[in-house]
Protein backbone atom coordinates (compact mmCIF):
# COMPACT_ATOMS: atom_id res chain seq x y z
CA UNK A 1 0.00 0.00 0.00
CA UNK A 2 1.30 3.35 -0.75
CA UNK A 3 1.77 5.96 2.13
CA UNK A 4 1.66 9.68 1.54
CA UNK A 5 5.07 10.09 2.85
CA UNK A 6 6.61 7.62 0.33
CA UNK A 7 4.92 9.07 -2.42
CA UNK A 8 5.88 12.56 -1.35
CA UNK A 9 9.32 11.87 -0.65
CA UNK A 10 9.63 9.90 -3.76
CA UNK A 11 8.25 12.84 -5.76
CA UNK A 12 10.67 15.38 -3.63
CA UNK A 13 13.92 13.51 -4.76
CA UNK A 14 12.11 12.81 -8.35
CA UNK A 15 11.79 16.46 -8.40
CA UNK A 16 15.35 17.60 -7.03
CA UNK A 17 16.76 15.53 -9.17
CA UNK A 18 15.02 17.24 -12.26
CA UNK A 19 16.39 20.49 -10.87
CA UNK A 20 19.59 19.18 -10.74
CA UNK A 21 18.95 17.74 -13.90
CA UNK A 22 18.06 21.38 -15.58
CA UNK A 23 20.85 23.46 -13.41
CA UNK A 24 23.69 21.58 -15.09
CA UNK A 25 22.10 21.15 -18.75
CA UNK A 26 20.19 24.52 -19.15
CA UNK A 27 22.46 27.80 -20.67
CA UNK A 28 19.96 30.16 -20.01
CA UNK A 29 20.55 32.27 -16.72
CA UNK A 30 16.96 32.95 -15.64
CA UNK A 31 16.28 29.25 -16.42
CA UNK A 32 18.81 27.74 -14.41
CA UNK A 33 18.10 29.94 -11.36
CA UNK A 34 14.24 28.67 -12.11
CA UNK A 35 15.70 24.87 -12.05
CA UNK A 36 17.38 25.56 -8.41
CA UNK A 37 14.28 26.73 -6.76
CA UNK A 38 12.53 23.65 -8.35
CA UNK A 39 15.68 21.46 -6.87
CA UNK A 40 14.97 23.18 -3.16
CA UNK A 41 11.14 22.23 -3.33
CA UNK A 42 12.26 18.91 -4.46
CA UNK A 43 14.47 18.66 -1.15
CA UNK A 44 12.28 20.24 1.24
CA UNK A 45 9.38 18.03 0.11
CA UNK A 46 11.69 14.92 1.33
CA UNK A 47 12.35 17.22 4.92
CA UNK A 48 8.44 17.52 5.20
CA UNK A 49 7.55 14.42 3.89
CA UNK A 50 9.96 12.85 6.63
CA UNK A 51 8.38 14.90 9.42
CA UNK A 52 4.78 13.16 8.13
CA UNK A 53 3.31 10.73 10.65
CA UNK A 54 0.20 9.70 9.50
CA UNK A 55 -3.07 11.85 9.01
CA UNK A 56 -3.95 11.46 12.69
CA UNK A 57 -0.78 12.23 14.83
CA UNK A 58 0.70 15.26 14.82
CA UNK A 59 3.90 15.95 12.71
CA UNK A 60 7.26 17.03 13.83
CA UNK A 61 8.03 20.44 14.01
CA UNK A 62 11.79 20.57 13.13
CA UNK A 63 11.86 19.36 9.83
CA UNK A 64 9.40 22.23 9.29
CA UNK A 65 10.97 25.10 10.76
CA UNK A 66 14.02 24.04 8.33
CA UNK A 67 12.36 23.49 5.48
CA UNK A 68 10.94 27.55 6.28
CA UNK A 69 14.47 29.00 6.88
CA UNK A 70 15.24 26.95 3.67
CA UNK A 71 11.89 28.73 1.73
CA UNK A 72 13.64 32.09 3.09
CA UNK A 73 17.30 31.06 2.00
CA UNK A 74 16.32 30.13 -1.54
CA UNK A 75 14.95 33.76 -2.35
CA UNK A 76 17.28 35.44 -0.89
CA UNK A 77 19.58 33.10 -3.12
CA UNK A 78 17.20 33.97 -6.18
CA UNK A 79 17.42 37.61 -5.87
CA UNK A 80 21.32 37.94 -5.47
CA UNK A 81 21.41 35.57 -8.62
CA UNK A 82 19.08 37.66 -10.69
CA UNK A 83 20.86 40.87 -9.62
CA UNK A 84 24.10 39.14 -10.59
CA UNK A 85 22.52 38.44 -14.28
CA UNK A 86 21.25 41.77 -14.68
CA UNK A 87 24.93 42.93 -14.14
CA UNK A 88 26.17 40.73 -16.86
CA UNK A 89 24.04 41.42 -19.27
CA UNK A 90 24.53 45.24 -19.27
CA UNK A 91 28.25 44.51 -18.61
CA UNK A 92 28.04 42.85 -21.64
CA UNK A 93 26.00 45.48 -23.44
CA UNK A 94 28.34 48.52 -22.48
CA UNK A 95 31.78 46.21 -23.23
CA UNK A 96 34.45 46.64 -20.83
CA UNK A 97 33.25 50.97 -20.20
CA UNK A 98 32.25 50.09 -16.30
CA UNK B 1 -31.43 19.54 7.15
CA UNK B 2 -28.29 21.98 7.57
CA UNK B 3 -25.73 19.26 6.72
CA UNK B 4 -27.79 18.65 3.36
CA UNK B 5 -28.03 21.91 2.40
CA UNK B 6 -23.78 22.23 3.10
CA UNK B 7 -23.95 19.28 1.01
CA UNK B 8 -26.14 20.60 -2.11
CA UNK B 9 -24.45 23.84 -1.87
CA UNK B 10 -20.90 21.97 -2.09
CA UNK B 11 -21.82 19.75 -5.04
CA UNK B 12 -23.45 22.61 -7.11
CA UNK B 13 -20.12 24.83 -6.11
CA UNK B 14 -18.17 21.54 -7.58
CA UNK B 15 -20.14 21.63 -10.91
CA UNK B 16 -19.39 25.00 -11.46
CA UNK B 17 -16.00 24.21 -11.27
CA UNK B 18 -15.82 21.84 -13.97
CA UNK B 19 -18.33 24.17 -16.07
CA UNK B 20 -15.54 26.72 -15.76
CA UNK B 21 -12.51 24.08 -16.90
CA UNK B 22 -15.01 22.82 -20.01
CA UNK B 23 -15.16 26.62 -21.17
CA UNK B 24 -11.84 27.12 -20.84
CA UNK B 25 -10.95 23.82 -22.80
CA UNK B 26 -14.10 23.92 -24.97
CA UNK B 27 -14.97 28.11 -26.20
CA UNK B 28 -12.94 29.37 -29.42
CA UNK B 29 -11.28 32.15 -28.07
CA UNK B 30 -9.60 34.34 -25.21
CA UNK B 31 -12.42 36.32 -25.00
CA UNK B 32 -15.03 33.99 -24.46
CA UNK B 33 -13.34 31.92 -22.04
CA UNK B 34 -12.43 34.93 -20.49
CA UNK B 35 -16.13 34.93 -19.79
CA UNK B 36 -16.64 31.78 -18.85
CA UNK B 37 -13.61 31.31 -16.53
CA UNK B 38 -14.97 34.10 -14.82
CA UNK B 39 -18.21 33.65 -14.19
CA UNK B 40 -18.65 30.41 -13.82
CA UNK B 41 -15.38 29.90 -11.46
CA UNK B 42 -16.26 32.46 -8.88
CA UNK B 43 -19.58 31.13 -8.59
CA UNK B 44 -18.75 27.98 -7.88
CA UNK B 45 -16.23 29.09 -5.44
CA UNK B 46 -19.07 31.14 -3.75
CA UNK B 47 -21.34 28.07 -3.46
CA UNK B 48 -18.40 26.18 -2.02
CA UNK B 49 -17.59 28.67 0.66
CA UNK B 50 -21.44 28.97 1.48
CA UNK B 51 -22.08 25.87 1.56
CA UNK B 52 -18.77 25.57 3.98
CA UNK B 53 -19.93 28.21 5.65
CA UNK B 54 -22.97 26.64 7.24
CA UNK B 55 -20.60 24.27 8.67
CA UNK B 56 -19.16 26.90 11.20
CA UNK B 57 -20.15 28.61 14.02
CA UNK B 58 -17.10 30.94 15.04
CA UNK B 59 -17.89 34.72 13.94
CA UNK B 60 -14.17 34.68 12.98
CA UNK B 61 -14.14 31.77 10.78
CA UNK B 62 -17.29 32.88 9.43
CA UNK B 63 -16.22 36.33 8.17
CA UNK B 64 -12.37 34.80 6.99
CA UNK B 65 -14.50 32.84 4.66
CA UNK B 66 -16.44 35.23 3.35
CA UNK B 67 -13.73 37.43 3.28
CA UNK B 68 -11.49 34.63 0.77
CA UNK B 69 -15.27 34.72 -1.67
CA UNK B 70 -14.95 38.85 -2.12
CA UNK B 71 -11.47 38.58 -2.53
CA UNK B 72 -11.21 36.70 -5.14
CA UNK B 73 -14.57 38.06 -6.97
CA UNK B 74 -12.50 41.39 -7.21
CA UNK B 75 -9.41 39.86 -7.86
CA UNK B 76 -10.54 38.23 -10.98
CA UNK B 77 -12.86 41.19 -12.08
CA UNK B 78 -9.88 43.25 -12.01
CA UNK B 79 -7.85 40.38 -13.46
CA UNK B 80 -10.62 39.69 -16.27
CA UNK B 81 -10.18 43.78 -17.05
CA UNK B 82 -6.65 43.46 -17.13
CA UNK B 83 -6.50 40.42 -19.18
CA UNK B 84 -9.04 41.79 -21.62
CA UNK B 85 -6.94 45.29 -22.06
CA UNK B 86 -4.28 42.53 -22.92
CA UNK B 87 -5.89 40.93 -25.83
CA UNK B 88 -6.82 44.06 -26.88
CA UNK B 89 -3.42 45.57 -27.13
CA UNK B 90 -1.73 42.82 -28.99
CA UNK B 91 -4.35 40.98 -30.42
CA UNK B 92 -1.37 39.14 -32.67
CA UNK B 93 0.55 37.88 -29.40
CA UNK B 94 3.70 36.57 -29.07
CA UNK B 95 3.89 32.77 -27.76
CA UNK C 1 -13.25 4.90 1.28
CA UNK C 2 -11.87 8.09 2.60
CA UNK C 3 -8.86 6.99 2.45
CA UNK C 4 -8.89 6.11 -0.88
CA UNK C 5 -10.09 9.91 -1.83
CA UNK C 6 -7.16 11.58 0.13
CA UNK C 7 -5.10 9.02 -1.67
CA UNK C 8 -5.99 9.92 -4.99
CA UNK C 9 -5.91 13.61 -4.61
CA UNK C 10 -2.31 12.74 -3.47
CA UNK C 11 -0.86 10.93 -6.22
CA UNK C 12 -3.02 13.43 -8.54
CA UNK C 13 -0.92 16.35 -7.15
CA UNK C 14 2.24 14.64 -7.50
CA UNK C 15 1.55 13.76 -10.80
CA UNK C 16 0.47 17.92 -11.34
CA UNK C 17 3.85 18.89 -9.37
CA UNK C 18 5.81 16.83 -11.85
CA UNK C 19 4.35 17.69 -15.12
CA UNK C 20 4.38 21.21 -13.74
CA UNK C 21 7.92 21.05 -13.43
CA UNK C 22 8.97 19.20 -16.55
CA UNK C 23 6.91 22.44 -18.19
CA UNK C 24 8.43 25.37 -16.52
CA UNK C 25 12.17 23.73 -16.92
CA UNK C 26 11.58 22.52 -21.16
CA UNK C 27 9.01 25.23 -21.96
CA UNK C 28 9.95 26.55 -25.03
CA UNK C 29 9.22 30.17 -24.02
CA UNK C 30 10.76 31.60 -20.59
CA UNK C 31 7.19 33.98 -19.66
CA UNK C 32 5.15 30.65 -19.88
CA UNK C 33 7.85 28.95 -17.47
CA UNK C 34 7.61 31.51 -14.96
CA UNK C 35 3.50 31.25 -14.59
CA UNK C 36 4.18 27.73 -14.56
CA UNK C 37 6.55 27.99 -11.80
CA UNK C 38 3.96 30.34 -9.80
CA UNK C 39 1.53 27.41 -10.33
CA UNK C 40 3.97 24.87 -9.12
CA UNK C 41 4.40 26.99 -5.93
CA UNK C 42 0.43 26.59 -5.69
CA UNK C 43 0.43 23.28 -5.89
CA UNK C 44 3.38 22.60 -3.56
CA UNK C 45 1.56 24.62 -0.86
CA UNK C 46 -1.58 22.33 -1.53
CA UNK C 47 0.85 19.36 -1.38
CA UNK C 48 2.34 20.73 2.40
CA UNK C 49 -1.22 21.36 3.00
CA UNK C 50 -1.88 17.18 3.00
CA UNK C 51 0.89 17.01 4.49
CA UNK C 52 0.06 18.72 7.91
CA UNK C 53 2.58 21.24 7.50
CA UNK C 54 0.75 24.85 7.16
CA UNK C 55 3.46 27.24 8.49
CA UNK C 56 5.08 26.16 5.40
CA UNK C 57 2.06 25.89 2.83
CA UNK C 58 1.74 29.51 4.23
CA UNK C 59 5.53 30.36 3.23
CA UNK C 60 5.28 28.65 -0.06
CA UNK C 61 2.38 30.59 -0.72
CA UNK C 62 4.24 33.80 -0.12
CA UNK C 63 7.35 33.41 -0.73
CA UNK C 64 8.40 30.42 -2.93
CA UNK C 65 5.42 31.29 -5.05
CA UNK C 66 4.33 34.79 -4.67
CA UNK C 67 7.61 36.83 -3.81
CA UNK C 68 9.81 34.28 -6.36
CA UNK C 69 7.30 34.76 -8.79
CA UNK C 70 7.20 38.35 -9.10
CA UNK C 71 11.07 38.34 -8.75
CA UNK C 72 11.45 36.34 -11.45
CA UNK C 73 8.70 38.25 -13.74
CA UNK C 74 11.02 41.32 -13.54
CA UNK C 75 14.29 39.49 -13.87
CA UNK C 76 12.05 38.53 -17.87
CA UNK C 77 11.87 42.56 -18.18
CA UNK C 78 15.64 42.47 -18.11
CA UNK C 79 16.09 40.27 -21.19
CA UNK C 80 13.69 42.65 -23.19
CA UNK C 81 15.83 45.85 -22.30
CA UNK C 82 19.06 44.73 -22.01
CA UNK C 83 20.90 42.96 -25.00
CA UNK C 84 19.47 40.22 -26.28
CA UNK C 85 20.68 36.70 -25.01
CA UNK C 86 22.45 35.27 -27.63
CA UNK C 87 20.70 32.17 -28.35
CA UNK C 88 23.53 29.67 -27.37
CA UNK C 89 23.71 26.15 -29.25
CA UNK C 90 22.54 23.21 -27.24
CA UNK C 91 25.46 21.21 -25.21
CA UNK C 92 26.66 18.61 -26.72
CA UNK C 93 25.70 14.91 -26.77
CA UNK C 94 28.05 13.41 -24.41
CA UNK C 95 27.52 15.85 -21.67
CA UNK C 96 23.71 15.30 -22.05
CA UNK C 97 24.14 11.59 -21.58
CA UNK C 98 26.44 11.50 -19.35
CA UNK C 99 24.50 14.03 -16.69
CA UNK C 100 21.50 12.40 -17.26
CA UNK C 101 23.14 9.53 -16.16
CA UNK C 102 25.04 10.79 -13.72
CA UNK C 103 21.63 12.51 -11.98
CA UNK C 104 19.60 9.32 -12.58
CA UNK C 105 21.75 7.52 -10.47
CA UNK C 106 21.69 9.78 -7.75
CA UNK C 107 18.41 9.93 -7.83
CA UNK C 108 18.03 6.13 -7.50
CA UNK C 109 20.71 6.11 -4.76
CA UNK C 110 18.27 8.92 -2.62
CA UNK C 111 15.53 6.79 -3.79
CA UNK C 112 17.05 4.14 -2.01
CA UNK C 113 18.49 5.63 0.98
CA UNK C 114 14.70 7.54 1.73
CA UNK C 115 13.50 4.37 1.38
CA UNK C 116 15.42 2.33 3.65
CA UNK C 117 15.19 5.33 6.33
CA UNK C 118 11.65 4.98 6.02
CA UNK C 119 11.53 1.20 6.26
CA UNK C 120 13.51 1.39 9.51
CA UNK C 121 11.83 4.28 11.31
CA UNK C 122 13.70 4.25 14.14
CA UNK C 123 15.59 7.26 14.04
CA UNK C 124 16.03 9.75 17.48
CA UNK C 125 13.13 12.21 16.51
CA UNK C 126 13.34 15.63 18.09
CA UNK C 127 9.65 16.11 17.68
CA UNK C 128 8.73 14.71 21.10
CA UNK C 129 11.37 16.95 22.41
CA UNK C 130 9.68 19.99 21.55
CA UNK C 131 6.21 18.82 22.12
CA UNK C 132 7.79 18.13 25.67
CA UNK C 133 9.23 21.73 25.94
CA UNK C 134 6.80 23.79 24.40
CA UNK C 135 4.97 25.01 27.90
CA UNK C 136 8.18 26.63 28.54
CA UNK C 137 9.20 28.60 24.79
CA UNK C 138 6.62 31.35 25.36
CA UNK C 139 4.51 30.53 22.18
CA UNK C 140 2.09 27.65 21.49
CA UNK C 141 3.18 27.18 18.01
CA UNK C 142 5.81 24.47 18.02
CA UNK C 143 6.85 25.41 14.58
CA UNK C 144 7.35 29.13 15.92
CA UNK C 145 9.07 27.76 19.13
CA UNK C 146 12.04 25.70 17.03
CA UNK C 147 11.73 28.68 14.71
CA UNK C 148 12.68 31.93 18.06
CA UNK C 149 13.21 29.59 21.02
CA UNK C 150 14.85 26.57 21.07
CA UNK C 151 16.58 27.11 17.62
CA UNK C 152 17.15 30.62 17.73
CA UNK C 153 20.61 31.01 17.00
CA UNK C 154 19.77 29.37 13.09
CA UNK C 155 17.10 32.30 12.71
CA UNK C 156 19.61 34.99 13.49
CA UNK C 157 21.73 33.63 10.87
CA UNK C 158 19.05 33.21 8.41
CA UNK C 159 18.03 36.70 9.25
CA UNK C 160 21.83 37.42 8.50
CA UNK C 161 21.86 35.48 5.22
CA UNK C 162 18.82 37.51 4.07
CA UNK C 163 20.98 41.32 4.93
CA UNK C 164 24.36 39.67 3.02
CA UNK C 165 22.01 38.80 -0.08
CA UNK C 166 20.40 42.39 0.45
CA UNK C 167 23.79 44.36 0.74
CA UNK C 168 25.09 42.19 -2.62
CA UNK C 169 22.16 43.18 -4.66
CA UNK C 170 22.18 46.35 -3.52
CA UNK C 171 26.23 46.41 -4.55
CA UNK C 172 25.18 45.30 -7.54
CA UNK C 173 24.31 48.79 -9.38
CA UNK C 174 21.20 50.82 -9.35
CA UNK C 175 17.43 50.28 -8.99
CA UNK C 176 15.59 49.33 -12.36
CA UNK C 177 13.88 52.56 -13.36
CA UNK C 178 10.10 52.44 -11.74
CA UNK C 179 7.42 51.17 -14.35
CA UNK C 180 5.06 54.53 -15.98
CA UNK C 181 2.05 55.04 -13.76
CA UNK C 182 -0.51 52.59 -14.33
CA UNK C 183 -4.13 52.34 -15.80
CA UNK C 184 -7.15 53.38 -13.32
CA UNK C 185 -7.92 49.40 -13.16
CA UNK C 186 -4.49 48.85 -11.76
CA UNK C 187 -4.42 52.10 -9.20
CA UNK C 188 -7.85 50.86 -7.67
CA UNK C 189 -6.64 47.01 -7.41
CA UNK C 190 -3.18 48.62 -5.52
CA UNK C 191 -5.17 50.88 -3.90
CA UNK C 192 -7.63 48.29 -1.98
CA UNK C 193 -5.42 45.77 -2.04
CA UNK C 194 -1.83 46.93 -0.08
CA UNK C 195 -4.32 48.03 3.33
CA UNK C 196 -5.46 44.22 2.94
CA UNK C 197 -2.53 43.18 2.38
CA UNK C 198 -0.98 45.42 5.76
CA UNK C 199 -3.89 44.01 7.76
CA UNK C 200 -3.25 40.55 6.82
CA UNK C 201 0.58 40.55 7.49
CA UNK C 202 0.15 42.36 10.78
CA UNK C 203 -2.77 39.41 11.76
CA UNK C 204 -0.56 36.41 10.50
CA UNK C 205 2.17 37.86 12.93
CA UNK C 206 0.01 37.71 15.57
CA UNK C 207 -0.86 34.76 15.26
CA UNK C 208 1.73 32.69 14.86
CA UNK C 209 2.51 32.80 18.50
CA UNK C 210 -0.20 29.94 18.33
CA UNK C 211 -1.17 29.23 15.21
CA UNK C 212 0.43 28.58 11.86
CA UNK C 213 2.00 32.18 10.81
CA UNK C 214 4.67 34.04 12.02
CA UNK C 215 7.54 36.80 11.13
CA UNK C 216 8.51 35.08 7.94
CA UNK C 217 4.69 34.75 5.77
CA UNK C 218 4.40 38.55 7.27
CA UNK C 219 7.39 39.87 6.19
CA UNK C 220 6.49 38.57 2.72
CA UNK C 221 3.07 39.73 3.00
CA UNK C 222 4.14 43.24 3.57
CA UNK C 223 6.38 42.78 0.98
CA UNK C 224 3.90 41.90 -1.81
CA UNK C 225 2.36 45.35 -0.82
CA UNK C 226 5.42 46.92 -1.39
CA UNK C 227 5.94 45.50 -5.10
CA UNK C 228 2.50 45.90 -6.53
CA UNK C 229 2.65 49.47 -5.31
CA UNK C 230 5.96 49.34 -7.26
CA UNK C 231 4.14 47.85 -10.25
CA UNK C 232 1.28 50.50 -9.43
CA UNK C 233 4.15 53.14 -10.66
CA UNK C 234 5.17 54.38 -7.03
CA UNK C 235 8.35 55.32 -7.34
CA UNK C 236 9.37 54.59 -3.88
CA UNK C 237 7.12 51.25 -3.18
CA UNK C 238 6.45 52.66 0.09
CA UNK C 239 9.96 52.59 1.57
CA UNK C 240 11.00 55.69 3.91
CA UNK C 241 13.93 57.13 2.67
CA UNK C 242 17.40 57.02 3.78
CA UNK C 243 18.84 56.70 7.18
CA UNK C 244 15.52 54.95 8.19
CA UNK C 245 15.42 52.53 5.39
CA UNK C 246 18.63 50.96 6.34
CA UNK C 247 17.81 50.97 10.21
CA UNK C 248 14.49 48.94 9.24
CA UNK C 249 16.51 46.32 7.19
CA UNK C 250 19.21 45.70 9.55
CA UNK C 251 17.27 46.02 12.61
CA UNK C 252 15.52 42.51 12.76
CA UNK C 253 18.88 41.05 12.86
CA UNK C 254 20.13 43.66 15.44
CA UNK C 255 17.34 43.60 17.79
CA UNK C 256 17.29 39.66 17.59
CA UNK C 257 20.90 39.95 18.06
CA UNK C 258 20.73 42.66 21.16
CA UNK C 259 18.04 40.60 22.92
CA UNK C 260 20.32 37.17 22.05
CA UNK C 261 23.03 39.53 24.17
CA UNK C 262 21.40 40.88 26.69
CA UNK C 263 20.10 37.75 27.94
CA UNK C 264 23.20 36.69 28.61
CA UNK C 265 23.83 39.12 31.39
CA UNK C 266 21.98 36.84 33.77
CA UNK C 267 23.83 33.14 34.24
CA UNK C 268 22.29 31.74 30.69
CA UNK C 269 24.07 31.40 27.46
CA UNK C 270 23.44 33.47 24.25
CA UNK C 271 19.81 33.88 23.26
CA UNK C 272 18.46 31.69 26.05
CA UNK C 273 15.51 33.72 27.39
CA UNK C 274 14.37 34.40 30.75
CA UNK C 275 11.32 31.86 31.17
CA UNK C 276 8.64 34.60 32.13
CA UNK C 277 9.54 36.96 29.41
CA UNK C 278 9.99 34.82 26.67
CA UNK C 279 6.69 35.16 24.82
CA UNK C 280 6.93 39.10 24.81
CA UNK C 281 10.72 39.08 23.30
CA UNK C 282 9.86 36.69 20.58
CA UNK C 283 6.96 39.17 20.05
CA UNK C 284 9.65 41.96 19.85
CA UNK C 285 11.76 40.02 18.08
CA UNK C 286 9.39 39.34 15.30
CA UNK C 287 8.21 42.75 15.14
CA UNK C 288 11.31 43.77 13.64
CA UNK C 289 12.13 40.83 11.33
CA UNK C 290 8.71 41.44 9.90
CA UNK C 291 9.68 45.00 8.77
CA UNK C 292 13.50 44.03 8.15
CA UNK C 293 12.32 41.00 6.09
CA UNK C 294 9.79 43.16 4.12
CA UNK C 295 12.38 46.04 3.31
CA UNK C 296 14.77 43.25 2.29
CA UNK C 297 12.27 41.85 -0.14
CA UNK C 298 11.10 44.57 -1.45
CA UNK C 299 14.74 46.32 -2.24
CA UNK C 300 15.58 42.95 -3.55
CA UNK C 301 12.70 43.37 -6.31
CA UNK C 302 13.42 46.73 -7.02
CA UNK C 303 16.31 44.82 -8.43
CA UNK C 304 20.15 47.03 -6.86
CA UNK C 305 19.92 50.54 -5.59
CA UNK C 306 16.93 53.33 -4.84
CA UNK C 307 17.78 56.34 -5.46
CA UNK C 308 16.48 56.89 -1.88
CA UNK C 309 19.35 54.46 -0.21
CA UNK C 310 21.55 57.81 -0.61
CA UNK C 311 21.21 59.44 2.84
CA UNK C 312 18.52 62.25 2.40
CA UNK C 313 20.63 65.70 1.71
CA UNK C 314 22.12 63.55 -1.14
CA UNK C 315 18.82 63.26 -2.77
CA UNK C 316 18.41 66.54 -3.47
CA UNK C 317 21.38 67.08 -5.61
CA UNK C 318 20.59 63.52 -7.75
CA UNK D 1 -19.72 15.02 5.92
CA UNK D 2 -16.24 14.37 6.21
CA UNK D 3 -16.32 12.00 3.18
CA UNK D 4 -18.47 14.28 0.73
CA UNK D 5 -15.27 16.96 1.88
CA UNK D 6 -12.55 14.35 0.63
CA UNK D 7 -14.71 13.47 -2.56
CA UNK D 8 -15.32 16.91 -3.34
CA UNK D 9 -11.35 17.73 -2.84
CA UNK D 10 -10.23 14.92 -4.86
CA UNK D 11 -12.78 16.38 -7.94
CA UNK D 12 -11.30 19.46 -7.64
CA UNK D 13 -8.10 18.17 -8.03
CA UNK D 14 -9.22 16.53 -10.59
CA UNK D 15 -10.39 19.54 -12.12
CA UNK D 16 -7.14 21.39 -11.23
CA UNK D 17 -4.96 19.14 -13.71
CA UNK D 18 -7.60 19.39 -16.33
CA UNK D 19 -7.07 23.24 -15.98
CA UNK D 20 -3.05 22.08 -16.34
CA UNK D 21 -3.78 20.48 -19.30
CA UNK D 22 -5.76 23.85 -20.55
CA UNK D 23 -2.89 26.29 -19.77
CA UNK D 24 -0.43 23.92 -21.77
CA UNK D 25 -2.01 23.90 -24.78
CA UNK D 26 -2.54 27.26 -24.92
CA UNK D 27 0.66 28.96 -26.89
CA UNK D 28 -1.25 32.77 -26.21
CA UNK D 29 0.08 35.05 -23.30
CA UNK D 30 -3.27 36.23 -21.77
CA UNK D 31 -4.76 32.81 -22.12
CA UNK D 32 -1.77 31.66 -19.91
CA UNK D 33 -2.89 34.08 -17.93
CA UNK D 34 -6.39 33.00 -17.46
CA UNK D 35 -5.46 29.91 -16.74
CA UNK D 36 -3.44 30.31 -14.25
CA UNK D 37 -6.23 32.40 -12.31
CA UNK D 38 -8.62 29.66 -12.95
CA UNK D 39 -6.24 27.15 -11.54
CA UNK D 40 -5.80 30.34 -8.42
CA UNK D 41 -9.71 29.87 -7.54
CA UNK D 42 -9.29 26.21 -7.84
CA UNK D 43 -6.06 26.15 -5.69
CA UNK D 44 -7.96 28.59 -3.39
CA UNK D 45 -11.02 25.97 -2.98
CA UNK D 46 -8.94 22.84 -2.62
CA UNK D 47 -7.09 24.26 0.56
CA UNK D 48 -10.37 25.48 2.05
CA UNK D 49 -11.81 21.98 1.55
CA UNK D 50 -8.75 20.29 3.21
CA UNK D 51 -9.09 22.90 6.04
CA UNK D 52 -12.69 21.62 6.71
CA UNK D 53 -11.76 17.61 5.62
CA UNK D 54 -8.82 17.62 7.85
CA UNK D 55 -9.91 19.53 10.37
CA UNK D 56 -6.80 22.07 10.37
CA UNK D 57 -8.18 25.76 10.93
CA UNK D 58 -4.93 27.12 10.27
CA UNK D 59 -5.10 26.18 6.92
CA UNK D 60 -8.33 28.77 6.27
CA UNK D 61 -5.86 31.59 7.00
CA UNK D 62 -3.58 30.09 4.22
CA UNK D 63 -6.38 29.92 1.81
CA UNK D 64 -7.48 33.72 2.47
CA UNK D 65 -3.47 34.22 1.66
CA UNK D 66 -4.05 32.72 -1.37
CA UNK D 67 -6.60 34.20 -2.26
CA UNK D 68 -4.99 37.64 -1.24
CA UNK D 69 -1.89 36.86 -3.51
CA UNK D 70 -4.09 35.72 -6.44
CA UNK D 71 -5.16 39.17 -6.98
CA UNK D 72 -1.27 40.50 -6.23
CA UNK D 73 -0.57 37.99 -9.08
CA UNK D 74 -2.55 39.48 -11.42
CA UNK D 75 -0.64 42.60 -11.36
CA UNK D 76 2.46 41.47 -11.54
CA UNK D 77 1.15 39.36 -14.48
CA UNK D 78 -0.10 42.39 -16.54
CA UNK D 79 2.75 44.80 -15.62
CA UNK D 80 5.37 43.93 -16.91
CA UNK D 81 6.14 46.32 -19.93
CA UNK D 82 9.08 47.62 -20.42
CA UNK D 83 9.72 51.26 -19.34
CA UNK D 84 10.74 53.60 -22.24
CA UNK D 85 12.31 56.81 -20.41
CA UNK D 86 14.78 56.66 -17.98
CA UNK D 87 14.44 58.66 -14.85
Amino acid sequence: MLETSTLYGLLGIVLASLGLHAVILQTDTLRRVLAINILGVGVFLVFIATAYNGPDAAPDPVPHALVLTGIVVAVAATALALALRRRLESSAEDGDDE
Amino acid sequence: MIDLLSAALIVSGLFFYFAGTIGLLRLPDTLCRLHAVTKADNLGLGLLVFGLVLQLSEPLQILKVLLIWILVLAASAGGGQLIARHVQRDPGERS
Amino acid sequence: MSFDALLILDVLLAALLLMLAIAALHSHSMHQSIILFIVFGLVTALAWARLKAPDVALAEATIGSGVAGALLLAALRDNRSGSAITPSPGRPAWQVLSVTYLVIGLMLTAAWAFLDAHANNSGPRLGGLVQAELANSGVGNPVTAVLLNFRAFDTLLELAVLLAALLGVLLLGPARPAPRPAGPVVTQLVAWLTPLLIVSAGYVLWVGAHAPGGAFQAGALLAAGGIIMRLGGSRYSGLPSGFWMRLIAVGGSGVFLFVGLAAMSGDASLLQYPRDWAGTLILLIEIFATLSIAASLVLVYLGGRPDAWAPDQERGHA
Amino acid sequence: MSELLLIAAMLVGFNLALSLLAMLRQPAASDRMLSAQLLGTNGVGLMLLLAFAQEQTGLIDTALILALLAAVVVIAFTRREPEPRHD
